[in-house]
């Protein structure tokens, strides 16, 4: 178990490192500059030319990443941060700290002082989602998969291949126009601001179900297969010509066999929705750390960026961890 | 060549049973493709799927008007009418026709996209699965970092830099799918590996190029399958998903996606406009994963 | 009294294209305590019956008719209630792969505890307690520790005996045992037989083997059916079915199985021609009427046989009393004359550097095969002979000592690093049929590859004509060059690749386990063909194989393997008879044999075969063997003890003793 | 407020109007323009200055709530977009001038300004009794190191630009890494901004330059506190009618009312800035469901939807706002102005601006120069001629046409329409335009590079001013590349001419110019229009935008 712990924070370390340094060369693509960016469209180039030095943008790539990364970890003070370059940039918590993000160009603010909250917006959204998807998925799946090709199954794999159809953005349109738009029920944003006239709960709604619908499709046809596989193992098999009624076989034997591989992909759904919040915050201009990715990539704020990137990664990486913790904790032949 | 067996006439009692039970070799059973109608949900799913084919094949011969064309006319009432089946979308262009037209679009874009990253994808996983060592190593990492992003992400950050474009599209797409594709080949290849025929080419000398597709990559083939149409519908809704987010298809080419995301500010008002793209997407979607459910489920029967 | 009567009893699978029958109409009887073995080859419906009589189907089996009377009640129309009860309670069963049949995330005693907490409402504890008893009485090592274990953490043994602990838990009236030892090494098999039969006489439990094997119902049957495509064909007392077969397919079967102590100049296989019909085209009349040799016409598929016979010994064949037992055929095969060594292995090591330790597969391996004759490498698994295949093919190098082919060093050469010529020279057949030919590629192109490259052919037209040479060669029609492997059975495949394997002109034939996964109706067929090829071309076969009356049979020279070391090495007579080494000994005890009279010396092994990673230091069969001397063997390696007759034995035990033990085999059985 | 009625330019003006050769509102706007305070201009001119409405008639207290966008706040002089950023901050900090919805700019936290006749040198006197929140007054330290630090090239204010030929100029600045020589841009003289008194500030140019006052309410030209050393936020000094007290980035900012401010109003509580995010759709979304109560941004693509309901009140105001299709001069084949012509040729400018604008605007004529501005100089419209433009393509080598590709900032809804609108269009006279869609953040990295581009202008109160920026010889703001030295000649003219007729007839001929030859296409002027709650009182559109709160009151419900 330490074993694989160690193992997993390496790699999560490694993981970490090369998808920052990927990320940092894939925006290098874009022709926007960060000098640019930061002094608008009607600048001249002399002041562009003027940032641009101050902000060292002409060194090679490698130099400019290992210099981020030397500023992430605390090694180096922000260069931005220097109030001889009269950026107004300055950071409460100094200018040289352990994890330190640098400086969006696209809100002017430190990093640090933008993303927490969204990810906290996110976080409760998409724990609302998973809290929803959990028990839908699971009473879905399992209710089909006890009896593979019964009208009941049927039924319900067809509702859920249906929901797994249906895009977010389609899905989030088409909801807001019936609930938002027509009945008038529901909020059509979801900017979680007071004094907006609907309470804050009632915001969480939309942006909720169509993650919890997209998803719960997903992830019941995977808990339908699997409880499909499990009870033709023949250890089912055994369980039942033991004379053991079928309830009992379903509730002691399949069940927990059948977890095992959702387990997995219920976990890597958090992954999923990190992904699923972009398209749902765009559409119900939810605060929150998706649609501050989109933001950030379509105006190619560098910082930003790669703070959003390595702190969805991390999430991954560490719910990844979780799901080798659980299947560990689930599975005793993994144990050894 | 002389048969290895003497003449036995006197032992051979059996002569006339074997000339009666003469070798017989078994009619090919039906592969999984000659069985697909004795599954509704696949055939549902192909009908579906067919039916956008058709739709696409038949775009130029339809009487329908150019996708681009703008009848500003029309734009105060966007409505079905009599000169536009499904109505115009914001700028006046004929819903229809759009939609005829970007099934051209999306029909070619996700099926290129998705082929060029299993291109990729078996590369990747029969190299490593094959090799193993430090190929696998380097392989199975690399496809661990990608596959550590969500999707969207990924997706976002990389269009947003290269610039939306359909060739655009299909890097992303493969840089994305090949990673997980390459983790299903690699772990078929790994059982693949260990099969004694595998070990019957290396004892004909085999390179490890004939070995990978020759004899691993077409044994692929079954797992793949569902994968692959699963992969389609997915790979559609992410190529609408980036037409929602602005960074698909470049206008004015008719973008599934990018359509219901321009008809959106006209939903309250005329929610036609954005459902029927919408649909659109959707049923062909549900072509894919309702043809893979039925694929996935002949594949189980066996 | 009848304990169970199955009468007439039909169960169809109804499937997307119309129904199967599986079972036409099957009858059978079981007194209490009594032990029935039921033999069948794969696909004759064995496992159907076994689930249609506790009513276990699935959702496609039906059961259209017929009774399955048991204790008062008939389980074919029984409620589901009522079934329950007699579930696990009265009737248990013990599984194939025992690995399967346990629930890998439950511990065993979590398991077992079920058992008379469903039956006998036994509070937790108590029933943990029962467990752990019968446990014991299945000779688990430390019962009461197995009790918290998961499967996973138990050896192949030591799950089997979890099963067979689970069905006798109630104390069931009717054991079924469904091909219960399949899988497992012969000396583990014996362990199990021997612990059902020590069960039977302690619980007094009636048995129903079911099994291919005609050695393993021989040894454990008191009555002996014969099932054939959904029938049952034959059915007698074990020592008269064996002594006196009457059904043509019965006679066939014994036929086709080295009789104990034959050997191939002594005796011909017989094989049956064709191959078991599918359910779906069962033919009318009698069921083997197509393979059979004395099928008449007009008579025999006229309609449904019924079983006539005598009392005692039904058979169910129209002719049978005007058939006779055709004599055995002499053999056509001959013992290889004595040449100069072909293949020599002097000091052969492979050893697996793994991340818990090194695995020493292949430890000093010193013997040689001359050519033209088969040496076959007999031991359990992980005794390295696979592994010496795979270094004596060139899949791997050996890490050091020498294996010399036609004077040459190969040993650290792989295929890619050996001569066109070489590769050519060696080549192999594999065990398994459904792996050996890869499903994605037609016959033709397997051996058109094999010929371009082996061969040396390039022009197409002189390709085609060669495969269909090899096709001729092992007596399959030219048009197989066109099917996939799936649409043939397991001895055409097998047949195919040993075509495959003299696309070349080899001098050596690995041949791997080459019929333990066919049919034994089919494996004849298939040893013929190798002998006959491998005399034909004056090649040498190495065989390697567990089943000792198959090396018996075909082997001019042995060489006994356990962990990587060679135990013992000798022509094959010279094995098979007095002095044995002591592993050798316990394997010819534990081997079955096709005769229910045969009593053979029981010499059993205690415990499992110690890991390949952490072998015994001295000689590695110490930690099991029954003639240990102390801690000499334990420590220090065994010397090589040599006779006359070039058998070598590597063991601390003196020659005389070894030799002052009586036969495993009766001498009648060794001469014929 | 006083009026310098020896300014001889006001006299000319204000003869002008009495001999009835200027309009009223032309009269009022080149008044004050010149210096002389509204009322006195709206006096003369016999009419009365647009006042907000009566305190007393307006309801009060209550938060309005406005949907745009929130974007960083910090630095006011390098905001980069009008409306988003400095509509916050103009609640908190006020301009020197402030230009109303007809074009006429007003002293503000001015009392008045003088030019000299050359028009080089410009008195601004800043008025008494304004006070920042803490009790100071503004004076013109104040104003001065506002000036200053807005000229200051290192700050990086856009402000800069529209200044730079003024007070500024280059001078070499070494080398750079490659060997090239580098310049600077530094103040022309070290008095270019000058303290008089504590009242009083003089700007002296080296060039002339007739639209100061305008330039002085550009949206970065905010008067902030010096001892917030140019940062907003909240609780950030001020001298407007709110202070902010809640601002969270892309989510809301919020500026609460303070008392005892110096000029009217204001009547609400706090204004909240709710951010409305990218899609159209959540706008009309929050407006449907009354999260806010009306938008300062609209696109025409929200209009079906806005107009449809009944709880809403449009506004609209005609305006300068266009986007041109500009071809880089310096390209291939727009280099050859017959190509440039064709493609005007191409266009039916009345169908691209109903298919981009909905009818939510008024048909471009391709020179730049709008009717609603008071320098515009009647032309024709420029008729579609698709066989005159197929004949000029041929002549240009073109006979079968040819593809092309155009740029578009994808931020801007109806640009994107407006530039598929052309794209279908130019199609019949052979030309294949692509649009290469960017992000609007891309998009300004190269507007001055790409070839062929379609790029926004807002309004601007004078044609001249759009003119100097965009088409001279070498401005910075050239995106095209433009030179035509008869242009420049005629813009000088334009620059030193203030009677707006006699200005019209030369910019009538630098419109001919820009139609005959100019490196634009320009086939519409948008209507800027908003939706308001019908419960908002007071408010107005501006053409650029911009909200005023001190304005604006609540109805009761």
């Amino acid at each position: 178990m330490v074993g694989l712990l160690l193992r997993r924070g390496a790699a999560l370390l490694l993981t970490l490192v090369a998808a920052s340094f990927l990320v940092f060369a894939l925006t290098q693509f874009s022709p926007a500059n960060v000098a640019r960016e930061t002094l608008g469209a009607y600048a001249l180039p002399e002041q562009v030319h003027i940032l641009s030095e101050k902000l060292h943008l002409q060194d090679p790539l490698v130099v400019r990443y290992v210099r981020w990364a030397e500023v992430l970890l605390g090694l180096r003070a922000d260069p931005l941060d220097d109030p001889a370059l009269g950026l107004h940039i300055h950071d409460p918590r100094g200018a040289r700290y352990f994890g330190n993000f640098g400086y969006s160009t696209l809100f002017h603010e430190p990093v640090n002082d933008i993303i927490w909250s969204r990810l906290a917006n996110t976080a409760v959204l998409a724990g609302i989602a998973f809290a929803v998807i959990v028990p839908l998925s699971m009473l879905l799946g399992i209710l089909a998969g006890m009896r593979p090709g019964s009208r009941l199954d049927r039924v319900l794999s067809i509702l859920s291949i249906t929901m797994t159809s249906m895009p977010e953005y389609a899905l989030g349109v088409i909801l807001a126009a019936i609930f938002a738009v027509w009945l008038k029920v529901l909020p059509g944003t979801s900017p979680l601001a007071k004094g907006t006239g609907w309470p804050l709960a009632s915001q969480f709604l939309l942006p909720v179900a169509v993650l919890a619908l997209y998803d719960s499709g997903y992830v019941a046809r995977m808990v339908r297969a699997s409880m499909i596989e499990v009870l033709g193992k023949p250890y089912i098999r055994t369980a039942l010509l033991k004379g053991l009624p079928r309830r009992r076989v379903i509730l002691r034997h399949a069940l927990r066999n059948a977890m095992i591989t959702p387990f997995t992909v219920i976990l890597l759904q958090i992954n999923w929705l990190i992904g699923g919040v972009v398209v749902t915050e765009t559409v119900f201009a939810y605060p929150g750390f998706g649609r501050m990715l989109l933001q950030a990539s379509l105006f190619g704020d560098i910082a930003l960026i790669e703070a959003a990137t390595l702190v969805a990664l991390f999430v991954a990486v560490v719910t990844q961890l979780l799901s080798d913790v659980g299947y560990w904790l689930l599975d005793p032949e993994a144990r050894g | 060549m002389k048969p290895p067996f003497p003449a036995r006439s006197a032992a051979d009692a059996a002569a006339g049973a074997v000339a009666r039970a003469a070798e017989q070799i078994d009619r090919p059973s039906p592969s999984l493709l000659a069985r697909l109608p004795s599954s509704r949900i696949a055939m549902a799913g192909l009908c579906l799927i067919l039916f956008w084919v058709l739709v696409a094949l038949l775009a130029p011969v339809l009487p329908l008007p150019s996708p681009t064309a703008q009848d500003y006319l029309a734009m105060g009432h966007p409505g079905p009418s009599a000169a536009h089946l499904l109505g115009v979308d914001t700028l006046g262009r004929d819903t229809l026709a759009r939609i005829v037209w970007g099934a051209r679009i999306v029909l070619l874009v996700a099926p290129v996209s998705v082929v060029a990253a299993y291109a990729v994808g078996c590369a990747m996983g029969l190299l490593a699965g094959y090799c193993g060592g430090w190929v696998d190593l380097l392989i199975s990492r690399l496809a661990d970092i990608i596959l550590a992003f969500p999707v969207v992400v990924l997706y976002v950050i990389l269009i947003a830099s290269v610039g939306a474009s359909a060739l655009n599209i299909v890097v992303a797409v493969i840089l994305s799918s090949a990673p997980a594709i390459s983790r299903i080949v690699r772990g078929i290849t790994l059982g693949i590996v260990r099969k004694d025929f595998v070990a019957a080419a290396h004892l004909r000398r085999e390179s490890a190029l004939h070995i990978m597709l020759i004899e691993i990559l077409p044994n692929c083939r079954g797992p793949l399958i569902t994968d692959f149409c699963l992969r389609l519908g997915y790979t559609t809704i992410m190529i609408g998903t980036l037409g929602f987010l602005g960074l698909g298809i470049p206008p004015p080419a008719p973008d599934w996606g990018g359509m219901v995301q321009e008809a959106t500010p006209m939903l309250i008002v005329f929610p036609l406009m954005a459902l029927f793209p919408a649909l659109a997407l959707i049923s062909l979607v549900l072509g894919f994963n309702l043809l893979a459910d039925g694929l996935n489920e002949l594949a189980q029967k066996d | 009294m009848a304990l169970l009567e199955i009468e007439d009893l039909r169960v169809e699978y109804r499937t997307l294209r119309g129904a199967v029958t599986a079972l036409p109409g099957f009858s059978l009887t079981i007194g209490e305590g009594e032990s029935v073995g039921l033999v069948g080859e794969s696909g004759c419906g064995k496992t159907t019956l076994l689930m249609a009589m506790l009513r276990h189907l699935g959702p496609a089996g039906v059961i259209t008719g017929g009774a399955i009377r048991f204790e008062g009640r008939d389980l074919a129309h029984a409620s589901e209630a009522d079934l329950a009860k007699v579930r696990g309670s009265r009737i248990a069963i013990v599984y194939q792969e025992p690995a399967s049949a346990l629930n890998p995330t439950m511990t065993i005693g979590a398991q077992l505890a079920e058992v008379p907490m469903q039956h006998q409402r036994l509070p937790r504890a108590a029933a943990l307690a029962r467990a752990a008893e019968v446990l014991a009485d299945v000779h688990m090592p430390d019962p009461r520790a197995a009790l918290s274990r998961y499967p996973h953490q138990l050896s192949g043994g030591q799950k089997q005996r979890v099963v067979i602990a689970m069905a006798l838990l109630a104390n069931p009236a009717l054991l079924l045992l469904d091909e219960p030892t399949t899988g497992l090494d012969v000396t583990v098999e014996a362990a199990v037989i021997d612990l059902i039969g020590e069960l039977r006489a302690k619980y007094r439990t009636a048995l129903l083997y079911i099994s291919h094997n005609l050695g393993l119902i021989a040894r454990v049957a008191d009555r002996v059916g014969v099932m054939y495509a959904g029938e049952l064909v034959e059915e007698a007392t074990a020592v008269e079915i064996f002594a006196a077969p009457r059904h043509p397919y019965t006679r066939g079967l014994l036929a086709a199985i080295p009789r104990p102590g034959a050997s191939k100049e002594t005796a011909a296989l017989l094989p049956i021609p064709g191959t078991v019909p599918s359910l779906a085209h069962r033919p009318p009349g009698c069921g083997f009427a197509p393979r059979c040799a004395h099928f008449s016409p007009g008579l025999c598929d006229a309609g449904p046989v019924a079983m006539a016979g005598t009392e005692g010994h039904r058979v169910r064949c129209l002719r049978w009393a005007e058939v006779t037992a055709a004599p055995a055929p002499p053999s056509f095969h001959r013992a290889a004359p004595p040449t100069a060594a072909l293949l020599e292995s002097r000091d052969l090591c492979k050893i697996y550097r793994l991340p818990a330790g090194a695995l020493k597969a292949n430890d000093g391996l010193d013997f040689a095969a001359l050519k033209g004759e088969v040496l076959a490498i007999v031991g359990e698994s992980g005794s390295g002979k696979s592994t010496f295949a795979r270094i004596l093919t060139g899949l791997e190098t050996a890490t050091s000592g020498s294996l010399r082919f036609a004077g040459a060093e190969i040993a650290n050469r792989t295929v890619h690093r050996r001569s066109a010529g070489e590769v050519a020279a060696i080549q192999m057949v594999f065990q398994n049929p459904d792996g050996t030919l890869n499903p994605s590629h037609a016959v033709g192109w397997a051996l058109g590859r094999a010929v371009r490259k082996l061969g040396g052919l390039r022009d197409r037209a002189k390709i085609a004509a060669r495969v269909e040479e090899l096709l001729a060669l092992v007596r399959l029609p030219a048009s197989a060059r066109h099917s996939r492997p799936r649409q043939l059975s397991g001895g055409q495949k097998q047949r195919i690749a040993i075509a495959r394997a003299f696309a070349g002109q080899p001098e050596i034939l690995v041949a791997d386990e080459p019929v333990s996964a066919l049919d034994v109706s089919v494996q004849a067929a298939v040893v013929n063909l190798l002998l006959a090829i491998q005399a034909e071309r004056g090649s040498t076969m190495v065989l390697i194989s567990h089943d000792l009356g198959l090396v018996r049979y075909l082997a001019d020279h042995v060489v006994v393997m356990y962990l990587g070391r060679v135990m013992e090495a000798g022509p094959s007579a010279a094995i098979f008879a007095p002095p044995y080494h002591p592993y050798t000994e316990a394997l010819l005890s534990a081997a079955p044999l096709p005769d229910p009279t045969h009593k053979p010396r029981r010499i059993r092994l205690e415990g499992e075969i110690p890991s390949p990673l952490n072998p015994p230091a001295g000689c590695r069969f110490a930690s099991r063997c029954p003639r240990k001397l102390g801690t000499v063997c334990e420590l220090t390696p065994p010397p090589l003890r040599e006779t006359a007759d070039g058998h070598l034995i590597f063991c601390h035990i003196p020659l005389e003793r070894l030799r002052a033990v009586t036969p495993v085999f009766a001498p009648e059985m060794v001469e014929p | 407020m006083t009026v310098d009625r020896d300014d001889a330019n006001i006299a000319l003006i204000g003869r002008e109007f009495v001999e009835g050769r200027i309009g009223r509102r032309e009269f009022v706007r080149l008044a004050t323009l010149l210096g002389m305070a509204a009322p006195a201009a709206y006096a003369l001119a016999g009419s009365a200055m647009p006042t907000p409405a009566r305190a007393a008639a307006m309801p009060q207290g209550g938060t309005l709530r406005l949907g745009t966008r929130v974007k960083s706040l910090k630095d006011p002089a390098t905001y980069s977009w009008g409306g988003y950023d400095s509509n916050v901050t103009r609640q908190v900090c006020e301009y020197l001038t402030f230009t109303d919805r007809n074009n006429v700019t007003h002293p503000y936290l001015l009392e008045k300004w003088q030019a000299s006749p050359d028009l080089k040198t410009w008195t601004l006197s800043v008025r008494k009794g304004v006070k920042w929140h803490n009790g100071q007054d503004f004076t013109a330290d104040d104003a001065l190191w506002n000036l200053k630090r807005l000229t200051d090239p290192a700050v990086g204010s856009s402000f800069l630009g529209l200044v730079k030929d003024f007070l500024l100029k280059e001078v070499p600045d070494g080398k750079d890494a490659k060997g090239k020589p580098k310049t600077k841009l530094v103040w022309w003289d070290a008095n270019a901004i000058e303290k008089i008194d504590s009242h009083t500030i003089r700007l002296n140019g080296r060039s002339a330059q007739v639209a100061i006052p305008e330039y002085l309410f550009h949206y970065p030209a905010l008067m902030l506190y010096p001892g917030d050393k140019g940062v907003f936020g909240v609780g950030a000094q001020g001298t407007g009618a709110f202070t902010m007290t809640e601002y969270q980035i892309g989510k809301v900012a919020t500026v609460t009312a303070v008392k005892n401010y110096w000029g009217g109003g204001p009547h609400l509580d706090a204004v909240s800035f709710l951010d409305m995010g990218d899609n159209p759709a959540t706008a009309i979304s929050a407006m449907a469901s009354h999260q806010v109560d009306g938008l300062i941004f609209t696109d025409p693509a929200q209009y079906p939807a806005l107009k449809q309901m009944p709880f809403l009140a449009y506004y609209e105001v005609g305006s300068a706002e266009t986007a041109v299709l500009r071809f880089h001069v310096a390209t291939k084949p727009w280099s050859d102005p017959r190509v440039r012509m064709a493609m005007r040729l191409g266009l039916d400018n009345k169908a691209v601006m109903e298919v981009a604008l909905r009818g939510l605007g008024t048909v471009g004529q391709d020179c730049h120069v709008a009717p609603v501005q008071p320098d515009y100089g009647k032309v024709p419209d420029v008729k579609r001629d698709i066989a005159g433009a197929k004949k000029l393509l041929a002549a240009a080598g073109f006979p079968k046409g040819f593809t092309t590709e155009l740029a578009v900032p994808s931020d801007i809804a109806w640009i994107v329409a407006q530039c598929q609108a052309a794209a279908e269009q130019w199609k019949e006279i052979g030309v294949t335009v692509k649009l290469k869609v960017l992000p609007g953040a891309e998009y300004w990295n190269v507007w001055t590079k790409v070839p062929f581009g379609a790029t926004i202008w807002y309004h601007r109160p004078l044609g001249v001013m759009t003119m100097n920026l965009a088409y001279r010889t070498g401005v910075p703001w050239n995106e095209t590349g433009y030179s035509n030295p008869k242009l420049d000649a005629l813009l000088n003219q334009a620059g030193g001419i203030l009677e707006s007729a006699k200005r019209a007839v030369v910019m009538q001929q630098v419109e001919e110019i820009m139609q005959a030859d100019g490196p634009i296409a320009q086939p519409l002027w948008a209507k800027v229009f908003t939706f308001m709650d019908k419960k908002v009182q007071g408010f107005e559109m501006h053409p650029t935008n911009y909200v005023f709160g001190n304005m604006l009151a609540l109805a009761k419900a």
